[in-house]
This record gives C-alpha cells, sequence and structure tokens, in this order.
C-alpha cells in the first residue's frame, strides 16, 4: 500500500496527516479510535443500566406503577424517527462511499430533521411531567402513584433518558459540522472518516434508546 | 486521488441499498412487535421478551448499520468486551445488593423504606388514607415492616431503651438529621 | 495491658481474636519468608554479577528459560492463597454468625459519639458495658453519615449505615477496659468519636444494670442533669466555663436573649433547651453551624428536665 | 545507522524537538507528543509538590496528640486534598501521560501518537480539571476524603460539587490518553515491530490505557450521579432519599479499584525496561511477564469489593471478591520473580535507575504481600481503615509508583534533554528517600495493625512513639525528593551532554537522537529483533 503512494509522491491531499504511512492506516485509525470511545460510552452508560437494574430489583411493583406515567406512544413513536435516522444515516456514508455527494448531504439533513423530531417530542413528554410534578429526586411533586420511592423511578428516567438527549444533541452538533463540510465537498470516495466515524457514534445512541424504550415505556 | 479512490473501493464494503432498507425495515417492524407483546401479560418473562427483542435489535444495528460484519473484527472484539465489562458490573453488584438479608434478614433491608420527603407529601391514597394533615403523621414509613405502632412514637418522648427487636421499630433511628421537622 | 500485646497485635480479648492472631501470624511468617528470599537473592545476584572492568566487553552469556522453575513460581503461590482464601472465609463466616445464646445491644453511631441501648433500659452513650464470657449482638445503625464500629482488642469491625442494620458480635473473655474507634471517616471530630468498652464480671453486670437502668435516683434534677451532661456527650461540643466550642457554652446564659442565626432572638428559657435538643436545627444561635444532631428518642422527659435544671444552675436571671 | 553530526549552539543535536520552535505558544500549541509529554511532567511536578506540601503538614500535625498546626476540620480538608490531587492530578497521570506520551512512539519507531490534537486536547483538559481541583482549595477545601463516600459527600457542606467536577473533568483526560495509546499501539507501530517484539513498557502502557478507556467512564458517571444527588436529591447514593450509600461504594471501587492498577501497571513496566537495560539481559519469561500486565489489568476489574468487607454488603459478595482477589496476586508474583531471575547472569551496573529498579523491587515486594493480609477475609476485619491500609497502599503507590516514575525520570532524562545529572546526588537522593520512605511507612504498618484507625487528626497516646518516628521519617523523604528535584533542574544547563545510549540501552528510543528528532526518526526505523537482544544489531 505505502508503496502505491510513495510512487505517486509529491502532494498528499490536504485530510492527509504526516504521521500516518498511508491513508488507509489513517482511517483505519481513526474507525478504531471511535470504537474505543464508543466503549467508554457504553460503560457510561452502563452506570446508570446499573442502577436501573438494582432499583428495579428492589421496588419491581413501584416500577411498574410509576411506569404507566410514561406514554409508551410516544416512546414508540421516538424509537421509530430513531431507527429511520440510523437508516438515513448509514445511507448517506453508502452515498459518499459512491461519490453521490447531494445525496449524501441531503440524507444527512434527513438525519438531523429525525433527530430533531426526536427532540421536540421528548420536550412534549419532558413538559408534561414538569407540570404534573413528576421530577426527579426531590422536586418529586407528584402523589399518584403507589410504592416505595417513586420519586426514584423519574430520577432514573430523567438521567438515562437526558444523558440520551445530550447524545442526541451532540450528534446533531456533529452532523451540521458534517452538512456543512459536505457541502464545500471535503467528502467522497477516497475520504469519508468524519462521516463514517459519526455514523458509528449515531448508531450507538440509537442503541441505547433501542434498550432505553422497553426498559421504560414496556414495563409489563 | 484515482488511486487512492481504487485502494478504498477495494476496502469499503459498499453494501447495497435493499440491505439498508431491509434492515432498517425489520428494526421498525420489531418495534411494533415489541409493543405489541407489552400488551401481553406474562409475568416476568414480558422483561425477557422485551429484552430479546432490544437485543435483536441492537444485534442487527451492529453488524449491518455499524459494519461490525464487514469490518475488522477488533471492532466486534471491543464492543462485545465493553459489554462484557458491564455486565461483570451489574451481576456482581447484584450479588452484593440481592442477597444482603443472606444471614439476617433485618440487614437485608432499610429501616425506614421511603425517603423522608414523604413524610410531607400526599402519597398514594391506598396508605393511612385519611390523615395526612402534618408532618408527624409517619404512618407511610410503616410500609415495610407493617408496625402501625411506630407513628405515634413520632413526638420521640418516648423511651427508647425497651425494645430489643430493634429491627422492628422504624420510629426512631430514622435518619434524624435530614428531618428536623418530625416530631414538631 | 500490654502483658499479652505482641509488637504487632494488641492484646487479644475475645474469643475469636486467637483464630485471627493465628491466621495472621501464618500470613505473617509465609509473607516474611517469601520477602527475604526475594531480596536475597536479588542481593545476591547483584553483587555476584556486577559489572566490572574485567567483563565489560564478554558477550553476555546466554541463559536458557526454565519451564520447570516458571511453573513451579506460578503453581505455589496459587495454592498457598487459596488455603488463604478458605481459612479467612472461615473466619469471617464466625465474625458474621452471631451465636444464638447472644444478648443483643443497640448501638448507634451519630456525629461524633456512640450510644448503647439495653433491652433492660439502660441506655448509655460512649461506654458499653457487657459480662465477660457471653457473646453480645450489636444490632448497629446510624443517625447521619456512615460510622464504624471496632475494637481493635476484640478484632471486629463493622460499618454502621444511615437507615440500615448491621450486625456484629463478641464474646470478651478477659476483663477490662477497651478502646472502641469510628473506624470511618466522619467529619470534624471523627477523631474524638472513641468510647470504651468495660468488660466485667457477670456479678458486676447485673449490679451495673439494675443501677444504670434508673440513673436519675437519688439524685437532684441539677445533680442528674450532671451528670447526663457527660454521659449524653454535650460535653463533646458545650462547654460550662464560657469558653466556645462547636456548639454555645452554657454558662450563665439561662433566661438571657440570644441572637439567632436567622436575625431574630429568643429567650434561653425551658422551652427553647427543649425543642434545641430534639429539634437542634430550628433555631441556631448566630455564629454556630447546624451540626447538632437530634436526641429525639434519645433522652426521657425526665432527663431533659434534668438537663434544663442542669443548665439554669449555670448561672444567669 | 548514521546520524547527521550537526549541533546547535548549546552541543545538542540539531534539528531537535526542544529547540526545532522556539517560544512559549510553540509549547501551548504544540502536537508533538514529545512536548507534551514535557508539558504533562511539568503539570504532575506542580500537583506531586502541592499534594507532598499538604502530606508533610498532616505528619506534622501528627507528631503529637492533640492540636499541633491545625484544627481537625483544616486537617480533614488536607488529607482529603492530599489524597485527591495526588491520585487525580499526580498519580494517574504520572507515568502514562507524562513519560508514556514521551517514550511510547518512540519505542514502537512511531512518528507521533494516532490522534496528536486529541493528545493536546488531553493535556489541557488536565489543565482546566486540574484549575476546578483548584478552585475548590481557594473557595475553602473539601473534607469529604478523596473516596467522596455518600451520605458524608451529600452533606458536607464544603466544595464538594468543585472538586467532584474537577475529577469529572480529569477522567476524559485520561480516557483520551488510553485512547490515544491503544490506537497507536494497534495501528502505528514500525515495520517489524510485531506483538512479541514490544518493549514490556508497551505492553504495560496498552494495560493500563484498557482500565483508562474501561474504568474511567464509570468513574464520570459515579460523579456525575454524586453531583446530581447533591443538586436533584436523586436518591440512588443517599439514604435520606431512599438511596443506599454501599452502592457509591461498588460504583466509586469499580473504577478506582482498576485505577490502582493505571497507577502500578505502568510502574511495572519501566521497572522491567530497567531491569532489562542494567543487567544486560532479555528479560526472563518476556511473555510472561507481558501476559501479567493483561491479566492484572483484566483481574483490576473483579476484585473492587475487597475495599468493602466491613462495608455491610451481602457475605456472598465479600466471599466472592476476597477469592478473585488472591488471583492478581499471581500476575504480580509472576513479575517479582521473571525480575529477580533476570538479575542472575546478567552484567548489573548499578547507575541510579538501576537503584530505583531495586528499591522497586524491595518496596513493591512489601506493598504486594502485606496485600495478602488484606486480601483474607477474617484478618482484614481487623486492619481495614486503619494506618495497615494506608502504610500498604503508600508502599504500592509510593514505593511502587512514585519509586518507578523517579528511575524512569532518571532513566529517560538524558534522552529527553540531552543531558545527564550529577550521579552523586543521584545516589544521595536515592538513599534518602529509600530510608525516609521506609521509616514513614513502616512504622504505620505496625500502628495500623496496633489498632490506629487513619483519617484521625488526634489519636490516644500509646501510639504517639510510633506517629514520632513516621513523621521524622516524613522529613527525610521530603528532603530526598527536594534533593532529587533541584540536581534534575540544574542539569538541565551544567549536566554533561550525552549521546543517543549513554546507558547501552536495547529499545528504539535509544536509536534516535538526545534529545530526539521532531519527527522522532529521521529514517523509519525497520525492527528486526527483540526488544532487549543485547548482542545482535537490531534496526
Amino acid at each position: 500500500m505505502s508503496n502505491n503512494q510513495e510512487h505517486k509522491g509529491a502532494h498528499p491531499p490536504e485530510w492527509f496527516q504526516h504521521h500516518f504511512t498511508d491513508a488507509e492506516q489513517q482511517q483505519e485509525s481513526a474507525k478504531l479510535g471511535m470504537w474505543v470511545f464508543l466503549l467508554t460510552e457504553i460503560l457510561f452508560f452502563g452506570g446508570l443500566f446499573c442502577a436501573y437494574a438494582i432499583y428495579r430489583a428492589w421496588h419491581p411493583d413501584m416500577f411498574i406503577n410509576a411506569h404507566t406515567a410514561l406514554d409508551w406512544r410516544m416512546g414508540g413513536l421516538n424509537t421509530i424517527v430513531l431507527i429511520v435516522s440510523s437508516i438515513t444515516m448509514a445511507m448517506s456514508i453508502r452515498s459518499f462511499q459512491l461519490n453521490q455527494q447531494k445525496q449524501g448531504v441531503m440524507l444527512l439533513v434527513v438525519t438531523l430533521m429525525c433527530a430533531a423530531t426526536f427532540m421536540v417530542i421528548k420536550y412534549f413528554e419532558y413538559s408534561h411531567k414538569f407540570h404534573v410534578g413528576q421530577l426527579p429526586g426531590k422536586f418529586y411533586t407528584f402523589t399518584g402513584i403507589e410504592g416505595t420511592n417513586p420519586h426514584i423511578f423519574f430520577s432514573i428516567y430523567f438521567l438515562m433518558t437526558g444523558l440520551h438527549g445530550i447524545h442526541v444533541l451532540v450528534g446533531m452538533g456533529v452532523i451540521i459540522w458534517l452538512i456543512m463540510r459536505a457541502k464545500k465537498g471535503h467528502f467522497g470516495p477516497a475520504y469519508y472518516t468524519p462521516v463514517e466515524v459519526t455514523g458509528l457514534y449515531w448508531h450507538l445512541v440509537d442503541m441505547v434508546w433501542i434498550f432505553l424504550f422497553p426498559l421504560f415505556y414496556l414495563i409489563g | 486521488m484515482s488511486q487512492l479512490t481504487d485502494k478504498y473501493s477495494h476496502h469499503a464494503h459498499i453494501l447495497p441499498l435493499k440491505v439498508y432498507l431491509g434492515i432498517g425495515g425489520t428494526l421498525i417492524f420489531m418495534t411494533l412487535v415489541t409493543v405489541a407483546v407489552a400488551q401481553v401479560h406474562l409475568g416476568p418473562f414480558n422483561l425477557l421478551v422485551a429484552l430479546a427483542i432490544a437485543v435483536f435489535k441492537a444485534i442487527l444495528v451492529g453488524l449491518f448499520f455499524m459494519h461490525l460484519k464487514y469490518d475488522n473484527k477488533l471492532f466486534a472484539v471491543i464492543f462485545v468486551s465493553s459489554l462484557a465489562f458491564l455486565g461483570i458490573f451489574i451481576s456482581i453488584t447484584l450479588f452484593d445488593t440481592l442477597r444482603r438479608g443472606d444471614i439476617y434478614q433485618e440487614v437485608g433491608m432499610p429501616i425506614k423504606a421511603n425517603s423522608n420527603m414523604y413524610d410531607s407529601l400526599r402519597v398514594a391514597p391506598a396508605h393511612g388514607a385519611s390523615g395526612h394533615e402534618g408532618a408527624t403523621d409517619k404512618a407511610t414509613e410503616s410500609v415495610t415492616s407493617g408496625d402501625d405502632s411506630s407513628g405515634a412514637k413520632a413526638t420521640g418522648h418516648e423511651g427508647t431503651g425497651n425494645d430489643s427487636g430493634g429491627a422492628k421499630d422504624t420510629g426512631h433511628v430514622a435518619t434524624g438529621v435530614e428531618s428536623p421537622k418530625s416530631g414538631h | 495491658m500490654d502483658t499479652t500485646a505482641t509488637f504487632w497485635l494488641p492484646t487479644p480479648s475475645s474469643t475469636i481474636a486467637g483464630e485471627i492472631d493465628l491466621l495472621f501470624y501464618v500470613i505473617f511468617y509465609l509473607t516474611t519468608f517469601f520477602f527475604l528470599l526475594i531480596v536475597s537473592l536479588a542481593t545476591y545476584f547483584t553483587i555476584k554479577y556486577r559489572k566490572t572492568a574485567e567483563n565489560e566487553n564478554d558477550p553476555m552469556p546466554f541463559v536458557g528459560h526454565s519451564r520447570l522453575l516458571e511453573a513451579t513460581w506460578i503453581i505455589i503461590p496459587t495454592a498457598i492463597v487459596m488455603v488463604l482464601f478458605f481459612w479467612g472465609f472461615r473466619g469471617y463466616l464466625r465474625l458474621s454468625i452471631v451465636p444464638a445464646e447472644a444478648m443483643q445491644v443497640k448501638v448507634t453511631g451519630q456525629k461524633w459519639f456512640w450510644s448503647f441501648d439495653y433491652p433492660e433500659g439502660a441506655s448509655t452513650v460512649n461506654e458499653m458495658v457487657a459480662p465477660v464470657g457471653r457473646p453480645v449482638r450489636l444490632l448497629m445503625s446510624s443517625k447521619d453519615v456512615i460510622h464504624a464500629f471496632f475494637v481493635p482488642a476484640f478484632r471486629i469491625k463493622k460499618d454502621v449505615l444511615p437507615n440500615r442494620y448491621g450486625v456484629s458480635w463478641f464474646e470478651a473473655n478477659q476483663i477490662g477496659v477497651y478502646d472502641l474507634f469510628c473506624a470511618e471517616y466522619c467529619g470534624s471530630k471523627h477523631s474524638q468519636m472513641i468510647g470504651k468498652v468495660r468488660i466485667v464480671s457477670e456479678q458486676d453486670y447485673k449490679v451495673w444494670l439494675e443501677s444504670a437502668s434508673d440513673l436519675g435516683k437519688g439524685l437532684t434534677p441539677v445533680q442528674y442533669g450532671e451528670k447526663l451532661f457527660q454521659l449524653k456527650a454535650c460535653a463533646t461540643c458545650h462547654t460550662i466555663d464560657g469558653s466556645s466550642s462547636n456548639g454555645p457554652t452554657f454558662q450563665g446564659i439561662f433566661g438571657h436573649e440570644v441572637k439567632l442565626a436567622n436575625g431574630s432572638s429568643v429567650t434561653v428559657d425551658e422551652n427553647y433547651i427543649r425543642e434545641s435538643i430534639l429539634v437542634p436545627s430550628a433555631k441556631v444561635v448566630a455564629g454556630f453551624q447546624p451540626i447538632m444532631p437530634t436526641f429525639q428518642g434519645i433522652l426521657k422527659d425526665k432527663e431533659i428536665d434534668a438537663l434544663v435544671a442542669y443548665i439554669q444552675s449555670l448561672g444567669g436571671k | 545507522m548514521s546520524y547527521s553530526p550537526a549541533v546547535d549552539d548549546n552541543g545538542l543535536p540539531s534539528p531537535n524537538y526542544l529547540s526545532s520552535e522556539k517560544g512559549l505558544w510553540s509549547w501551548l500549541s504544540t502536537l508533538d507528543h514529545k512536548r507534551i509529554g514535557i508539558l504533562y511532567l511539568i503539570g504532575i511536578t506542580i500537583a506531586f509538590f502541592l499534594g507532598g506540601v499538604f502530606a508533610l503538614l498532616l505528619r506534622l500535625e501528627l507528631f503529637f496528640p492533640g492540636q499541633q498546626l491545625v484544627g481537625p476540620d483544616t486537617y480533614n480538608k488536607l488529607f482529603t486534598l492530599h489524597g485527591a490531587v495526588m491520585v487525580f492530578l499526580f498519580i494517574i497521570p504520572s507515568i502514562p501521560a507524562a513519560l508514556g506520551n514521551f517514550v511510547l512512539p518512540l519505542q514502537l519507531g512511531a512518528k507521533d501518537v494516532a490522534f496528536p490534537r486529541l493528545n493536546l486536547a488531553s493535556w489541557y483538559i488536565y489543565v482546566a480539571g486540574s484549575l476546578f481541583a483548584l478552585y475548590a482549595l481557594v473557595t475553602g477545601g473539601v473534607d469529604t476524603g478523596w473516596t467522596f463516600y455518600t451520605p458524608y459527600s451529600t452533606s458536607s457542606n464544603t466544595a464538594v460539587i468543585s472538586i467532584t467536577t474537577g475529577a469529572f473533568i480529569l477522567g476524559f483526560s485520561s480516557i483520551f490518553t488510553g485512547m490515544n495509546f491503544i490506537v497507536t499501539i494497534h495501528k502505528l507501530r514500525a515495520p517489524g515491530m510485531t506483538w512479541d517484539r514490544l518493549p514490556l513498557m508497551v505492553w504495560a502502557l496498552y494495560g493500563t490505557a484498557l482500565i483508562q478507556v474501561l474504568a474511567t467512564p464509570v468513574l464520570a458517571i459515579t460523579l456525575a450521579l454524586l453531583i446530581m444527588e447533591r443538586t436533584l436529591g436523586v436518591g440512588i447514593f443517599d439514604p435520606a432519599m431512599g438511596g443506599d450509600p454501599v452502592l457509591f461504594q461498588h460504583f466509586f471501587w469499580f473504577y478506582s479499584h482498576p485505577a490502582v492498577y493505571i497507577m502500578i501497571l505502568p510502574g511495572m513496566g519501566i521497572i522491567s525496561e530497567l531491569i532489562a537495560a542494567f543487567s544486560k539481559r532479555e528479560i526472563v519469561g518476556y511473555k510472561f511477564v507481558a501476559g501479567s500486565s493483561l491479566a492484572i489489568a483484566l483481574l483490576g476489574f473483579l476484585v473492587w469489593g475487597h475495599h468493602m468487607f466491613t462495608s455491610g454488603q451481602s457475605e456472598l459478595a465479600s466471599a466472592i471478591f476476597s477469592f478473585l482477589t488472591f488471583f492478581v496476586a499471581i500476575p504480580s508474583a509472576i513479575k517479582v520473580f521473571n525480575w529477580t531471575a533476570t538479575l542472575y547472569k546478567g552484567r548489573i551496573s548499578l547507575e541510579v535507575p538501576m537503584l530505583y529498579a531495586l528499591g522497586f523491587l524491595f518496596l513493591f515486594a512489601i506493598g504486594g504481600l502485606t496485600g495478602l493480609f488484606l486480601g483474607t477475609l477474617s484478618v482484614d476485619i481487623h486492619l481495614h481503615d486503619t494506618y495497615f491500609i494506608v502504610a500498604h497502599f503508600h508502599y504500592v503507590m509510593m514505593g511502587g509508583t512514585v519509586i518507578a516514575l523517579i528511575g524512569g525520570i532518571h532513566y529517560w532524562w538524558p534522552k529527553m534533554f540531552g543531558r545527564m545529572y550529577s550521579q552523586f546526588w543521584g545516589v544521595v537522593g536515592f538513599i534518602l528517600v529509600f530510608v525516609g520512605f521506609n521509616v514513614t511507612f513502616f512504622s504505620q504498618f505496625i500502628m495500623g495493625s496496633q489498632g490506629m484507625p487513619r483519617r484521625y487528626w488526634d489519636y490516644l497516646p500509646q501510639f504517639q512513639r510510633i506517629h514520632g518516628i513516621s513523621t521524622v521519617g516524613a522529613m527525610i523523604l521530603g528532603t530526598g525528593l527536594f534533593i532529587i528535584a533541584i540536581y534534575l533542574i540544574a542539569s538541565l544547563r551544567r549536566g554533561t551532554i550525552v549521546g543517543p545510549n549513554p546507558w547501552g540501552a536495547s529499545t528504539l528510543e535509544w536509536e534516535t537522537t538526545s534529545p530526539p528528532h521532531p519527527h522522532n526518526f529521521e529514517n523509519q526505523p525497520v525492527v528486526t529483533g527483540g526488544p532487549y537482544d543485547f548482542n545482535k544489531p537490531r534496526v
């Protein structure tokens, strides 16, 4: 591989960093780096999943009672919105690989719209809960749920969906940055690493929600 | 540049559009399935089924959207090991939290089940329906022990030394510092 | 006290201490052996194979690997540590499981004193009294943060958790007075949260229990209050000589007006003292932190009256 | 290999990474892993000084019972800050981020780490986190102990939120370093640098990086939850809100136990390098030593509950944790035996770094072996939360990691700056540190097993003599460290200039000039032999 490039010699492309021996090494490094980062993300969320597991095991009845305060229709809709955004994200990478920049940008925009829709739905869910006092921890004032310490359910709910929501917002920021770069023609079949690693991140955010949805909205 | 392109097209696995749409369709379908199953009451199996479907969906996302099926196997190793360590964390912690009462039952659960804030909050009509007038009512405390007499201890003027079976008593060992209001 | 104490461990004074000490010394000699082995080998090699002017330019000899040697230093440590695990686990179970015939004392830790409640009605602060040769079950909980009940002479230690019970036990086999430490960091006066465990003969214990169950017997309220002032650890934070500590001094305050942290003021009368004992954070005197624990459930009415009488006796209007 | 004979005004090879660019901004904006390593070295030195001053104040206060210098509240803040600064600001970034950053790409034959910008970002994050910790210090300090146990930390009215925010931020610095190292080791090895030719330092850093990325996120979420507990009362850790304080300890130690291996593993890596270089022998059982680094890293995740034997966790959990804990003893024993065996038929030169390596062997043996007392359930009940623990972890952390760090600094110093320090003062410094350390901490084993609890501002009179001895030891130790700092700094200007390989060591970093070329190697090295092959040419 490297010989190949050395023959070409002269000017490496703008995105190429000098300390790598070839472009493939650079791309593979970036992907490996992102995977290691995703590993840290999984353990970061993992702490909250652990808290969830323990409190659900301690207070199974309270969890069942408290989950009725959540609307599975909204959660389900959000699941579908996020899955669609994942599809368009994956398709966008494919477009850049096939040198279809316009289509790639379009698909990124759709991904961004889906993410925004997700946040809007989340906003309606949150504002309803704020309104009736289903707030985390000591701000909890709702009185309609039986069982031991229902405020803990809402603490964990807000922490997990809140942390997830922050990840969606960060992802939206990165996608906006990608769209701007893509419009300038930075990405093509030779170099689309930023889109690809953002895609990995975005799919993980989707994956986390795939678990959050049944764990909070579908407790039976 | 064209040579670079050749190099990449060789290594990048470009999946046909059908795969992405098919996987996406399956994911949406499985979302509907998990919602439908949740409406049926299966007891503890609800959780298992819901988790099994979620795991299946996550595997699809990982294999196809995240290209684990085609990419360097190292990535899959990283992904699986992160789940393994998470599993260690959760399962060993559960070995503690679920087994504390192994030798002595009274050690296994909190003395006062509900947190202090429920002393002043009207909670769930089922417990001690009326009489939630002031902070002195401690009926909510007796959720675990079922010892209603502890409610009377709220004023704190009774002796405390005469109950040898301390585990039964819920009134006076509660975290006193954080609940200065009770009793007045 | 130092007659049977060794260089490493304090005098073993409970039935379980002997077993734990034995294991301690087994590990001690084992580790000493391995330590000396490593250090003497390293020293010997360092001296023997030092670089000198003569050997400086010799080619390095080839030293092969010895699978046998490597296997040895994997298998032997593994075997040793497994023995240690099972031995230690057995001792741990003995420490965890209380003999059925044990008497029970309820232990409460709070910032920064210990209180002990006996089923017969006696109640002490910072001094636990127990008979020799009888197992004592300790049912422990905390009122604020985590403390730990640690009696080195008995080789027992257990964290005392808020809103949870913890169980520990001991059976003392020697009469004497032993230090009781709080071993889990708990704030300002963590290092002053030191109590005593007084082990007495069965007979003395009976006598003590009877008198301790009715402390105020034959005392005037002021005398009783003075006794309680020491016993209930008020003296940890309040003085009677006018100097300031964690809390206001009691000298000459009765009947006076004091400024409160919230700006208002209040007269120190019987009601205010009672409220301050039961709900310390309600009216905090200006210049002090609201750190006093509540004595609700610890002091009886009669005892509060006695304390009020005692404070009144310290001067004031 | 031949090098360009060009030298700069100071007589050092030119170009080199120190003089190729000038000015403060060239340092603050550098992407060069070597310069970032130096920046980290400056950061951890300041932190070590600060934490060391706290430690000396603590020891002075404990010289006699009762109040000597400070009251109990100040004392509590001092030991909290001593712990927090030493752990989060000093020891965790010390070897990986400072020395590791410098030597890892050199040892691999790489031009830089995989993500140089991320590397610089991690240093800035380190600085930002340190500023938060400093902010906590100037706004009245923190009195919770570095472990932040709930409910004390949820009810304390000191600057808990600032310092936990600081530790949270520092966690990301550590994660980024770990990510960078993993990718660098996987992807940026020189041609011929196969996995079984990696220097043992690289293996140790690899194990460390794995722990950094696996464990640190759990600390981050734990601290975030603690902050939430204080601000929102979420009720997960605080018993007053229905939470469980023991759960906090699980969360905390799931990070902080593996973190102990973040601290010690790279130290072990340095010792492997030193023993090989100064015995002129291949490390006996290379594969065992490399594998034991990974084994320690992975086992480290299974044993966190041995910090909680008295905490009220279930007896079953205690048994599991104790059982697993003993297995950590085995890879540690393998390393110690293999190092000792490496000395056999070596050609040992007692240069200053080698003194530290032998000192490490001595001190780590004590630190590791006393771990057996603490892993044993019934004995730990007596020793837990006493000075025995304090002595044990100082023997591992200070006697192990810090001694290895100082040894590593002495070993790579000529590589970093092209100059040698005074050998005489080097020996004096070592003797003072070694003697002072043992006097300070061995005495603490004795008072601990006698029943002296830790974190005590005051103590009973029976412990006075031994506390006094410990304090005197701390003064000797402090003097030794001070001398080391002085002669190292002095050598930057006055030290004799050395060639590329003053020790006759065998790993790749010694093949380039001292100080190294800005791009590490003038020509891409190609590796042909194992890391400790002293008889064959290898590049």
